[in-house]
């Protein structure tokens, strides 16, 4: 599992499970939807960052 | 002897989902049913009340129907055929009924009628037929609670003291009807029989109705019904039945009241007869269960009405869902939090999750919201502008933690607060989903701008 | 010479809802109107025919209250009174305008009434006084486009041909009404009509009515408005107006048609009249704009009908807040892929999203999941069970795509949708929040489980 987490964070659906596959650590993606909830753009990008 | 997955006992929308589900996923499944199928919701709860709401709803709309531009040459041979309505009643709820038994049938659900006896957790006894099982799921539901009040027997034998089943089998309209009682069912048969013109009290014991609701709904849907001409007494304690005079102690005073017909919905008790011997731990709200639906005994499980946690039809079904997927090796659980009730009336109520009492006590830093249906153009064209959108949130991310609606549609629109909070959504999505013009569900949307912000259609 | 942060030209949904949000937000803000506060939407477009369309229907109710056990000892004497109709329509639109021009005023924003003429980006002229400003956002709306059809000139100058704003102003209802267009305007006329006992016929250039919605629905809706009398003619291309007689090629054949009055619905053009030569960006649609309603010129923002690319009025709402929020340097954009559609009749529509087909050809791996209204408990207690939910998602996690509802109360469901798809929310939350029984909303729950697995009422 992805998510140790101690603060609560705000994600979508698809987001939580797209983190999963990717094996992306959610806690650390900054999110740019509202109250700052990880969207699935921010996991992609997030992805992309990785990458490079 | 017949071998089984999982035997379910009862069917109502309990156990009929619980069996439909679980032969669904491939398990050998039967449903026991000693009266009929569908349970109280399809037979004589849920359904048959909104049947008839809805006609009482066309009736007050006929006779409001001269503003709206229609004009009826005599209103007074405008009536209502009572036989008539309770017929399309029972059409609906055997075209219903008719659907569950096709569908069990359908998805190879072995029925049996009569009343199952569990010998044991592995076997249940329905006439002369044992089945034998790995899973129980136990749906027998709950009946009304009968309170013991003086005289009370007397007129219940004399056909005066009834319960909801029974009102809803009169053969004629009462004129006046008192109602002990003041929860959910009792409101809606007062909104119901005041609709059509009958004369109601509602005796309630406390100072309040709908005492689980959020103060400032209960509080705006008794004075809506106070308005509506149906008498509330509170504050009041029942002293003694006698024939159709009720004798009650009103703030200190006695007084009667005077029914053709007295309802009685004080709360309901689960039904766990013949159940106690196999050792099942029972409390005075019904079976306990975890929130697997797990009993004390390994392979029982108990959803619905009979383990008293919420007596509503969908958290039975629910909960036969989450017992069939644990059963079927699925890990599944059932979260209270969010489940949704209704008040079917004019106007109606719809509500889920933390009322703002509940969440200040769960030490949440809470923000509300509310917004008017006045304010509300579709509400305005529709001429039902009463009620009011109440938003609790936290104030942290804004999360959406209950949403309290008193509005003509508000059963239809809490859905959208429900699934909000299934994905933990705070008041920024709501303000920002782009809510269609004119609907109802634009004052979701204002009330959530106000939680952040300020609203577009009121000036505060 | 005044001076401004903000003037916004136009004060229908689109400009006076960003009027109030600027004023909210601090900016110096004036509004230039030069008909009737509210636009099109509330004096003569959403709000007048949703009240119309409540009339007829309880009228429509009432025809049908013997089955519901109402008696009316004679149902030739319920007549519709047009004219009183209209007056409720009008007394609905006064106050819901009288209500803007409070807030308008409660919030601080000079409203302009007169024609605005835009000398330059920064200076706008109303009458005799010159507004400068830092910004402008433009919301002129749209008008009704006029095709260039023999006869038709003549035939409007006789008030035989007429838009949806004069056939609201008849003061005789007519017998037969032609309406040319097939689009959502249409749609609504028709069935409004159609209830009041009018004899409709919608004459459509293309093989379909409303062409921009998911095929199940636009073929459920037509079929639907069949059924109910209204005749469609399909592929018909209108050769010539002369007076109240239409002549149309319908399928290679030639055809008269024959209506008291002639409904032109078939699309509209934005108004850019006195804006072209500032410079702007304009293209067939309207003026362009990008995600944020900025235009090609800095300051100069377009919101609403007038870039045409929905035209809606909470489309013009949210755009208007959007433009604000930028003006007020707030990042903000708008997100149409959600936007959802209604269109309001007996049933129905309530869609967002992507259609089945807009989500293949986007290269999303579909699934559906479609549920009928009649495998509902609540539709069948109401009387009103024609329709179905459609629900449009995305294989790899079940994301939901679109959401498409064909069904009596669609308008006020398609709400749950919306956020939905604002969280990102996928089938299984669909499925697992627990929605409310008995209630409409349980199709999209029921679909959803479709979606996964399979759901409980129907069996396939
Ligand atoms: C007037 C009224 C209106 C209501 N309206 C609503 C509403 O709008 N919405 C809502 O959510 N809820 C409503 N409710 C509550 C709802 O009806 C119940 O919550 C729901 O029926 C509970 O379902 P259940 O399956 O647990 O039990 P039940 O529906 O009570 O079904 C239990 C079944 O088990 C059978 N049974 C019991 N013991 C045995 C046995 N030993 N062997 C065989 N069979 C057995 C019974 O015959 C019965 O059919 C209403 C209730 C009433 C009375
Ligand atoms: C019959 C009908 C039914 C409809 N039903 C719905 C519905 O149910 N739901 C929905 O979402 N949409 C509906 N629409 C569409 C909706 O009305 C429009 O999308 C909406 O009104 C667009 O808002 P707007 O602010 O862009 O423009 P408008 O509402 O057209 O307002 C523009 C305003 O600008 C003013 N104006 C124009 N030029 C100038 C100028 N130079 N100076 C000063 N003032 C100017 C006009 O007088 C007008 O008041 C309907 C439309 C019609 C015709």
């Amino acid at each position: 599992e992805v998510m140790e987490q101690t603060t609560k964070v705000l994600a979508t659906p698809v987001a939580r499970k797209l983190a999963k596959d990717l094996n992306i650590d959610i806690s650390i993606v900054k999110g740019t939807g509202p109250a700052g909830r990880v969207l699935k753009e921010d996991i992609y990008r997030r992805k992309e960052e990785l990458n490079k | 002897m017949k071998d089984y997955d999982i035997v379910v006992l009862g069917g109502g929308p309990g156990g009929y989902v619980a069996a439909i589900k679980a032969a669904q996923m491939g398990a050998k499944t039967a449903l026991v049913e000693k009266g009929e199928i569908g349970g109280v919701c399809l037979n004589w709860g849920c359904i048959p009340t909104k049947t008839l709401l809805k006609s009482g709803k066309m009736y007050e709309d006929i006779l409001n129907s001269k503003e709206f531009g229609i004009d009826i040459e005599d209103i007074s041979r405008v009536t209502i055929n009572w036989t008539k309505m309770l017929q399309r009643k029972d059409k609906v709820v055997k075209q219903l009924t008719g659907g569950v038994k096709a569908l069990l049938k359908g998805n190879g659900v072995d029925v049996y009628s009569g009343l199952g006896e569990v010998l044991d957790s592995h076997t249940i006894k329905v006439k002369d037929t044992t089945l034998r099982t790995k899973n129980l799921i136990i749906a027998t539901g709950a009946s009304p609670f009968i309170p013991d009040i003086k005289g009370i027997k007397e007129s219940i034998e004399s056909g005066i003291v009834i319960t909801s089943k029974e009102l809803l089998e009169q053969k004629e309209l009462p004129k006046k009807l008192v109602i002990l009682g003041g929860g959910v069912i009792s409101t809606e048969f007062a909104i119901l029989f005041n609709t059509l013109g009958v004369e109601v009290s509602i005796i309630q014991r406390s100072h309040r109705i709908l005492g689980s609701l959020d103060k400032d709904i209960r509080e705006g849907m008794a004075k809506l019904m106070m308005k509506k001409g149906i008498n509330i007494l509170f504050n009041s304690n029942v002293l003694a039945v006698n024939g159709n005079t009720v004798t009650i102690e009103n703030n200190g005073i006695e007084k009667t009241l005077e029914g053709d017909k007295i309802l009685i919905s004080v709360g309901s008790t689960p039904n766990v007869n013949g159940l106690q011997h196999i050792g099942l731990k029972i409390d005075k709200n019904g079976i306990v269960t975890n929130e697997k639906m797990e009993t004390n005994i390994k392979g029982i499980y108990a959803i619905g009405d009979v383990n008293g946690k919420y007596n509503l039809a969908h958290v039975a079904s629910a909960e036969g869902i989450v017992a069939v997927e644990n059963i079927m090796g699925k890990e599944s659980s059932i979260n209270y939090k969010k489940v949704p009730s209704c008040i079917y009336g004019f106007p109606e109520v719809g509500t889920a999750g933390l009322t703002e009492e509940e969440a200040r006590e769960q030490g949440y830093d809470v923000i509300t919201s509310s917004f008017p249906v006045a304010a509300n153009g579709k509400a305005l064209a529709e001429g039902e502008s009463e009620g009011f959108i109440k938003i609790v949130a936290d104030k942290q991310y804004g999360e959406v933690l209950g949403v309290h609606i008193l509005a003509a549609h508000a059963t239809d629109m809490i859905a959208e607060a429900v699934t909000t909070m299934e994905l933990e959504g705070t008041v920024h999505e709501l303000a920002k989903a782009i809510h269609p013009h004119p609907t109802l569900s634009e004052i979701v949307m204002e009330a959530a701008h106000g939680a952040i912000d300020k609203p577009i259609h009121i000036f505060k």
